[in-house]
């Protein structure tokens, strides 16, 4: 409890001028709300500093670094490369096998290994599975920001079904450790199939029944249509990816058109915004986007079901990880968009420099782009719209 | 009684203390089922159970709640006007529970028999916005005035629809005393207003549909009044934190809970009272009577709770712009096309 | 009769105190505030005047109307530092001394004549009807004026208000 | 000062059923603030959610930190972030208690050592009264946590004097 | 004296409530001469308002016994409402152009 | 006209989603709950299921390897190098356990239960149980000791090795000064080994 | 004998003392230890930027003026609906009249957008681009691949 | 485009501040000068045979011999061709020419890199840190980084 005193600083407002933190001055009918970092509805500790004119959005500055958590350091500091990935893991919680199978293909296209062809199988899988898993949380918090509770706990029931297939593989629901460089830490348990096929056709009906409940309903239509618009330039020129860049038409999925893994083996197709209840690239095509991706990933997860080949998760795990001196930069497709590692190596067992990339740390930087002129409520959904996870914003 | 009348003036404001006692109690008991059914109910249409662990089902869970927000520290914040941060919560629930004594809970109880009846409860509600702008801006946070405003400003439009839906009933039925338009509608459920009332049967057909669609709009614009989804917005968690009572702790803010809940109450009960037959029963003569009609009455309203309850699981909430396109282009509109073709209907 | 008097008192008492709120109070929310409470014990005196729907009338209109309106308005002038609630007075010197005049004249008016002690009639039953049909008959007139003045009123005010957002 | 608050020194029978009512209801009733800071967050949403229904122990989340009972802190804390969690348990009305969720709530966890950035135990900046590990705890761990508490709130007394 | 004070004050009748509506008027002017703040001016104004509607009412119960005072009541409570709004919004929008709703400051202004 | 039409639709349509949404919610109303009912219902959890640590301290060779791979360094280890002369006896594994391990701490409180120090760990005495419910009302009893060496204990084998180093030095010194003169040690005294007492391994934390 | 009304004022009076009771019965049980971080004002954790007491969007305003002209309408309606079936048609033209009086009112308002509250404005970004460079200067300055 | 191409027209263009390229490596770079960053950068976008529009990642880096430096991931969603760009800088006086005129992106990257590394981005519209607090004192990425005692009264070490 010591030093609890000096947090403390005054808590009395001085009157006069009132500055926003990147130095404007306000006029005199605008005001300054901060939303966050204890709010409601950012998902976590992310801070808004938003100026409006009554309810009108003058601007919003995202004040992000609440969870900053020093990945990088600690990425620097590790003993071996393997030990990064718990770290990976804990960077987008909400998709951890994604974020290890990111780091993973880095170091193996570093490593120029070969992974067997199990391995990628399950990789799909997982990732996919991820993916939903991930999805799932985004419309889930998404009804909840535009008022409906209830289909977040549906999509929190079925998510938690992909969490059990989880953890009877690895043991963890969360922060698996599962994908390691070249390998996996454990192979599938034998009822896994089973299990994930009978999610997959458990599945299908609640898409159209969430559907039904949340994406269709009006009211959210409403809410969501011609709001936070993303045209397509401005997407690409912010580097935005994921759910986001799809939904304002540009038809790019790291699966497909950066491939790596086994993706191009199966018939699936990248989900683009349409318009259909507004302008393409509002926030009801990034949720659609993210529901049809959802089904798109039941298509995979079933394919690469069938198709599985046997064999061992293990052969390709180097003993002792030691890259030569080099550097690589290699992107896969999380759930919120292009996870990129930019990894340099000395030459030893410890990697020289770990950089993130991370897809919602790009995406968020648009939202004062896209959310000027909202109003208040807006700016709740169409942040929820970008589906940022702090964990991979801060690092 | 007689007893007590004979005191003379005392002894008739005894009576009528402790007749007007009468609907805490009933608030009290019905806050605590609803507070608990409310929880429930949402909770089985989202597959789980909610309060298990508190006596038999949970079911102490409210009582807990109740002794828990006693005990519960009374800030008030240095920034806020604590004058009217104080009075606020009295304002708002002596607005909620005027509003209570021109409710008929049954044929020999009613609060007080004024003539005009529901243009008072209109009136008298009004004590109820001003209450919220009170403590909202008494808080001086930011979240609280822009609840409290909002609050306000969709209570006070939506006031216009209830209004003209009331006034529709009151054409019907002639009268703005409570117990005198349930009494209209006895005779069961064919009598009741929703259904053309007790009117010759081409009238009445003819109305049908002009008073289902004030029903339906009446129901509506009853959520917005007591700021229930889809019309939360004053207290929309995800955009405004708790609204205009972010400040308020402990049992100040159990009052203000309180006078919500009992305010859902209340619309239902005019609802009830002016479309649904008040407490009449539903068939006739059969079961009817000043106990069963306590029965049915309260029955009807918390049929409405439950509806209120059930739409509040299951739908997003509208933006203010829509909230309010809503009510002066959707409903009101609508309204001044009923309230022609009732008058007309009913003069001819 | 006591409970008249006391209650005619207690109404008297809640009025004129919260009127002497709202003109003595420095700051304008209160006086706004305030104004809850004149309204409320006016109503009550129209009460004890057997004027039920007018008291009715003015719970509606004033509180729920004309009070939120001014609310509305008192907080869309306030600035941002809270000095600027508090109203001045000024001249209160003059001011007191030709008030003090005016009650005084108007209150010995009102006492020296020789009004009558008792109602003219014992009360009204139901008024409410009594008032439609006047209006609709003898008061027709007036009644129909009243719309026009309000929509004058209603596009009045809009239309200054929406000048006002159109400097904005 | 409330009249019965510590006001007694010991208990007779009155006073000690009193207490164990007073006690019930506080434990009975504990809302808890809507508030996640990372990983645990999720696990924690997921405690709400369906399957384990945090609910049922009469915890309901609101948003406004006067009128919770129980801050979860749910995750990483850092140092950006401790003086604001700091000020928010200030908020807090009292009786108020904390439940440390996760490593890195109890102690930096993973970022104890490295971690330049985070706080390593939220125990440094405000009292805890549990701490659940785990890494994150799985909801049901979460639960016990809860029961723990519960206990411990079971154990307390309001009205009489603290020694 | 005292006793007829006492017994003046327990027989409310015309005398009273013309009284009161006498001094809620004398402090409804009061507050129209003193404050600066346009709304406190309008406020005053309400109470002027309200003190003649008390007058109607009590003329009409005690000396008319007819319903016109309550009809004429209604119709100053509604130009009150008519009023206020049209008041208010002038308010308002002076409050935008001069940033002050303080009438002698306008007065200023202007020039 | 069109705006009329699309005034009407508009409604229609959200009339009838706002119906479909009610229907769906109206139906799960009847749905079974899907909640575990934790504390008198609880999970089985599936055989890999990563939870707390748990080391079979009587397996533990002190290898130290589980610390090294640990990404947190939440493992500390000390070990004390066992004379000769003693037999520390072989883990069940059949390793030959030569270090004494007076400190096997693992802070619990700091682990993020990744798993990796399990599979090194030679002799399988290091596993993740699926035991997770371990609240306290105390950080410090987060921070488990494995060992089950007394202070007593600890000290003997110290004092051992201490004497053994010195024996050893001095041995080396007298062969450094009759260098050329082979020694032969002596066979290994079976003396008492400062093996713990039997009893139920110390489970720190609650019960 | 009490009035009607006085049953209300009971009414009112009862439900002050209600919560009077409550709070006393609070104040009976809860703890007071105020300290100034403790009532600070609460905004999401951060220190408040500027005073909540500022001023409000003018849509407010405009909202609670066609209530307050509506509402008086009401007042009229409510009598006019008790009796204008004795009246009988003509009672229901001249409520017409006065109705259809007002209704221009709403048309103008609803025409002139008076209804609408703010309405979200949304910006769509845009990206600077230089003016497309020439593209025959372009192909002299880089060399083709 | 092959990242030789880019480097040839890129030298033929700016010639002396292109100081290098390293092809063969697994991503091929070029190593560019710190002041002239925005026009190349500028170039790379609107140039019709480059159009790299896309900043997939934007990195600092100290590589701990008295150098920061920044690494560019450049991809073009036109033509589908990456690029590696460097710039180096000396620790002591770390200016880099900032691109987020360029690509939006870039903005928050800086930021970043600022935050971190302390490279000082000139010409940047809002070059604040980003994920510390304000009063951070120090640049935790460089190699030479020692973590402070205390911050605001609370104690940083375990
Ligand atoms: S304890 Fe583990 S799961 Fe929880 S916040 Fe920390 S790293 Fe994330
Ligand atoms: S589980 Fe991971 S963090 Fe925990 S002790 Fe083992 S290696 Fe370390
Ligand atoms: S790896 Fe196993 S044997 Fe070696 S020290 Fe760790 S627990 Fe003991």
């Amino acid at each position: 409890m010591n030093g609890s005193k000096t947090l403390l600083t005054s808590y009395v407002s001085q009157p006069g001028e009132i500055k926003t933190s990147s130095g404007k001055t306000l006029r005199t009918d605008e005001m300054i709300i901060n939303m966050g970092p204890q709010h409601p509805s950012t998902h976590g500790v992310l801070r808004l500093e938003i100026v409006v004119d009554g309810e009108i959005i003058v601007d919003v500055i995202p004040h992000i670094g609440y969870l900053h958590r020093c990945f990088e350091k600690h990425a620097e500091h590790m003993t071996n490369y393997q030990q990064v990935i718990p770290y990976a893991d804990r960077m987008d919680y909400v998709a951890a096998m994604n974020m290890e199978q990111g780091y993973a293909v880095a170091m193996e296209r570093m490593l120029k290994i070969e992974v067997p062809e199990r391995v990628e199988y399950i990789r799909v899988i997982m990732a996919e599975l991820q993916r939903i898993a991930s999805h799932l949380v985004a419309v889930g918090t998404f009804g909840i920001d535009a008022g409906a509770f209830t289909p977040f706990l549906y999509a929190f029931h079925d998510r938690e079904r992909i969490l059990d297939l989880f953890e009877m593989t690895c043991g963890a629901r969360l922060l698996y450790n599962y994908i390691w460089v070249g390998g996996l830490s454990h192979d599938l348990p034998p009822q896994f199939i089973d299990k994930a096929k009978e999610f997959c056709k458990y599945y299908r009906p609640r898409i159209k029944e969430f559907n039904d409940l949340l994406t269709y309903n009006e009211i959210f239509v409403k809410r969501t249509a011609n709001v936070g618009v993303l045209p397509k330039d401005v997407a690409i020129n912010y580097a935005c990816s994921g759910p986001m860049l799809r939904a304002s038409g540009v038809n790019w999925d790291l699966r497909r058109d950066d491939p790596y893994s086994v993706y191009d083996r199966f018939e699936w197709e990248p989900q683009v915004g349409k318009g259909e209840m507004g302008t393409v690239g509002d926030t009801w095509d990034r949720h659609i986007v993210r529901m049809r991706e959802i089904e798109q990933s039941v298509n995979i997860i079933e394919q690469a079901l069938a198709g599985i080949p046997e064999g061992n998760v293990q052969a390709a795990i180097p003993k002792r990880i030691r890259p030569e001196r080099g550097e690589i930069y290699a992107r896969t497709e999380a759930p919120r968009g292009e996870i990129g590692y930019y990894i340099v190596s000395d030459g030893s067992t410890t990697p020289f420099r770990v950089k993130a990339r991370s897809p919602a740390f790009v995406n968020l930087s648009v939202l004062p782009e896209i959310s000027r002129g909202a109003m208040l409520a807006d700016l709740v959904l169409i942040a929820a719209g970008v589906d940022i996870v702090l964990g991979e914003v801060d690092r | 009684m007689e007893a007590l009348e004979n005191l003379g003036v005392w002894g008739s404001i005894l009576i009528a203390v402790v007749w007007s006692a009468l609907p805490i109690v009933f608030i009290l008991l019905y806050a605590l089922v609803t507070l608990y059914a409310e929880m429930k109910i949402a909770a089985h249409i989202q597959d789980r159970l909610a309060y298990m662990r508190t006596g038999w089902h949970g079911t102490l869970q409210p009582f807990a709640d109740i002794l828990k927000l006693l005990q519960k520290e009374d800030t008030i914040s240095s920034a806020a006007d604590r004058k009217l941060f104080r009075l606020a919560p009295y304002v708002v629930f002596m607005g909620t529970y005027g509003a209570f004594s021109a409710i008929p809970f049954s044929s020999i109880y009613i609060g007080s028999n004024i003539d005009l009846g529901v243009f008072f409860i209109v009136a008298v509600s009004s004590l109820v916005v001003v209450g919220i702008l009170m403590g909202g801006w008494a808080s001086n946070n930011k979240w609280s005035i822009f609840g409290a405003m909002r609050s306000a400003a969709q209570m006070v439009s939506y006031e216009i629809p209830t209004a003209l839906a009331i006034l529709i009933a009151v054409m019907i039925t002639g009268s703005l005393n409570l117990q005198d338009v349930t009494k209209f509608q006895e005779g069961g459920i064919h009598n009741w207003v929703v259904f053309g009332g007790p009117l010759p049967l081409t009238q009445k057909l003819l109305l049908i549909p002009f008073t289902l669609v004030t029903f339906i709009i009446l129901f509506i614009a009853s959520l917005a009044e007591v700021n229930r989804t889809p019309f939360d917005l004053p207290e929309a968690e995800s955009e405004l934190v708790q609204g205009f009572n972010t400040e308020y702790s402990g049992m100040r803010f159990a009052m203000f809970y309180l006078a919500e809940y009992a305010n859902m109450f209340l619309v239902s009960a005019v609802t009830v009272a002016l479309f649904l037959g008040g407490w009449t029963s539903p068939f006739g003569s059969f079961l009817s009577g000043p106990v069963w009609g306590l029965f049915w009455f309260i029955g009807k309203c918390l049929l409405l709770v439950f509806l209120q309850i059930w739409i509040r699981w299951t739908l997003p909430r509208l933006r203010v712009d829509q909230l309010m396109y809503t009510s002066w282009k959707v409903l009101t509109p609508f309204l001044f096309v009923c309230i022609f073709g009732v008058g007309l209907i009913l003069v001819l | 009769m006591d409970l008249y008097i006391i209650v005619f008192y207690l109404f008297a008492l809640i009025t004129l105190a919260s009127a002497a709120i709202v003109v003595i109070s420095k700051n304008i929310v209160y006086s706004a505030f305030a104004l809850l409470f004149t309204f409320f014990g006016v109503a009550g005196l129209y009460v004890l005047l057997m004027a039920d729907f007018i008291a009715v009338t003015q719970l509606l209109i004033y509180v729920g109307g004309i009070l939120v309106l001014l609310l509305f308005g008192v907080m869309l002038t306030t600035k941002v530092i809270r000095v600027d609630m508090r109203t001045a007075t000024v001249r209160t010197f003059p001011a007191v001394v030709i008030v003090a005049a005016l009650a005084g004249t108007l209150i010995g008016i009102f006492w020296s004549t020789d009004w009558p002690q008792s109602p003219a009639s014992d009360g009204f039953e139901r008024t409410i009807p009594q008032i439609g049909e006047m209006l609709l008959t003898s008061y027709l007139l007036p009644f129909e004026i009243a719309s026009v003045v309000l929509l004058v009123a209603l596009i009045g005010a809009a239309m200054i208000a929406r000048r006002e957002r159109k400097a904005l | 000062m409330g009249l019965l608050d510590k006001q007694f020194q010991n208990g007779n029978v009155l006073v000690t059923s009193l207490d164990t009512l007073l006690n019930w209801a506080r434990l009975s009733s504990l809302w808890q603030m809507q508030w996640g800071l990372a990983c645990c967050a999720i696990e924690m949403m997921a405690t709400s959610a369906s399957n384990f229904d945090i609910m049922r122990f009469g915890v309901i989340p609101r948003a406004t930190p006067r009128q919770v009972d129980v801050l979860f802190v749910a995750g990483t804390v850092t140092l950006k972030m401790a003086s604001r969690i700091k000020r928010l348990y200030d908020q807090m009305a009292e009786p108020r208690y904390v439940l440390s969720m996760g490593s890195c709530a109890n102690c930096g966890g993973p970022y104890w050592e490295h971690g330049y950035h985070v706080l390593k135990g939220v125990d440094r900046v405000i009292p805890v009264d549990v701490y659940v590990p785990g890494c994150p705890p799985r909801p049901e761990a979460l639960l016990e946590g809860i029961i723990k508490l519960q206990e411990k709130v079971r154990k307390e007394s309001l009205v009489k004097k603290s020694a | 004296m005292l006793h007829e004070i006492i017994q003046w004050l327990r027989t409310p009748g015309l005398h009273h409530f013309l009284i009161i509506s006498g001094i809620l008027f004398s402090v409804g002017v009061f507050a129209i001469l003193t404050r600066r703040n346009a709304i406190m001016v309008l406020m005053g104004i309400e109470l002027v308002l309200n003190a003649a509607n008390i007058n109607f009412l009590a003329f009409s119960r005690y000396t008319s016994g007819t319903l016109d005072g309550q009809v004429v009541a209604i119709f100053v409570i509604i130009l009150a409402a008519a009023e206020a709004a049209i008041a208010l919004a002038i308010v308002l929008n002076i409050y935008q152009n001069f940033s002050t709703v303080n009438i002698d400051e306008i007065d200023r202004l202007k020039d | 006209m069109a705006a009329v039409r699309a005034y009407f639709n508009n409604i229609w349509i959200a009339l009838t989603t706002v119906a479909v949404g009610m229907k769906i919610t109206f139906k799960h109303l009847f749905v079974p709950a899907v909640t575990l009912q934790y504390p008198d219902v609880k999970l089985k959890l599936p055989e890999r299921a990563r939870n707390r640590l748990y080391v079979n301290i009587d397996d533990c060779i002190g290898c130290d390897q589980c610390s090294m791979v640990c990404p947190v360094d939440c493992i500390i280890i000390e070990t004390i190098k066992s004379t000769p002369d003693q037999d520390l006896g072989t883990t069940s594994t059949g390793h030959k356990k030569r270090l004494h391990v007076p400190v096997f701490d693992i802070d619990i409180a700091k682990c993020c239960y990744c798993g990796l120090c399990v599979y090194p760990c030679p002799t399988e005495c290091i596993v993740m149980t699926d035991v997770y419910e371990f609240s306290e009302f105390d950080r410090n009893r987060l921070i488990y000791s494995f060992s089950i060496m007394t202070p007593q204990d600890i000290e003997l084998a110290k004092e051992k090795l201490k004497k053994a180093e010195e024996e050893a030095a001095a041995k080396k010194a007298a062969a450094t000064a009759a260098a050329a003169k082979a020694v032969q040690p002596s066979g290994a005294q079976a003396l008492k080994p400062a093996s713990p007492e039997p009893g139920t391994p110390e489970q720190p934390g609650n019960s | 004998m009490l009035t009607e009304f006085g049953k209300i004022l009971i009414f009112l009076i009862i439900g002050a003392l209600f919560v009077v009771a409550g709070l006393f019965a609070a104040w009976l049980l809860r703890p007071r230890r105020p300290y100034p971080g403790k009532l600070a004002p609460y905004e999401c954790g951060e220190e408040p930027i500027g005073d909540a007491w500022v001023r409000f969007n003018v849509r407010f305003y405009v909202v609670a003026l066609i209530f307050l002209i509506f509402d008086v309408e009401v007042v009229f309606l409510f009598p006019w609906a008790l009796v204008y079936r004795e009246l009988g048609l003509f009672g229901f033209l001249e409520m017409a009249v006065f109705l259809a009086i007002l209704l221009v009112g709403l048309a103008y308002v609803w025409v002139k957008g008076d209804l609408d509250w703010d309405k979200p404005r949304p910006q769509i970004p845009r990206i600077e681009r230089p003016p497309e460079p020439n593209p025959e200067k372009v192909l002299k300055e880089t060399p083709v691949s | 485009m092959t990242a030789e191409q880019v480097f040839t027209s890129l030298k033929a263009k700016f010639g002396d501040a292109v100081l290098e390229a390293k092809l063969d490596a697994l991503q091929p770079w070029i190593l560019v000068v710190p002041e002239r960053m925005k026009e190349v950068a500028l170039f790379l976008r609107d140039d019709p045979a480059m159009q790299f529009d896309y900043l997939m990642c934007l990195s600092g880096m100290d590589y701990n011999d008295g150098k920061l430096g920044v690494v560019y991931h450049l991809f073009s969603t036109v033509h589908r061709h990456k690029i590696v760009l460097k710039v180096q800088c000396a620790k002591e006086t770390p200016h880099v020419q900032s691109v987020s005129a360029v690509w939006g992106t870039a903005n928050w990257h800086e930021r970043e890199a600022y935050d971190l590394l302390g490279i000082i981005f000139d010409e940047h519209p809002d070059l604040r840190r980003i994920l510390l607090p304000d009063d951070w004192g120090g640049y935790p990425l460089r190699k030479d980084y020692r973590v402070p005692e205390f911050y605001n009264g609370v104690k940083v070490p375990y």
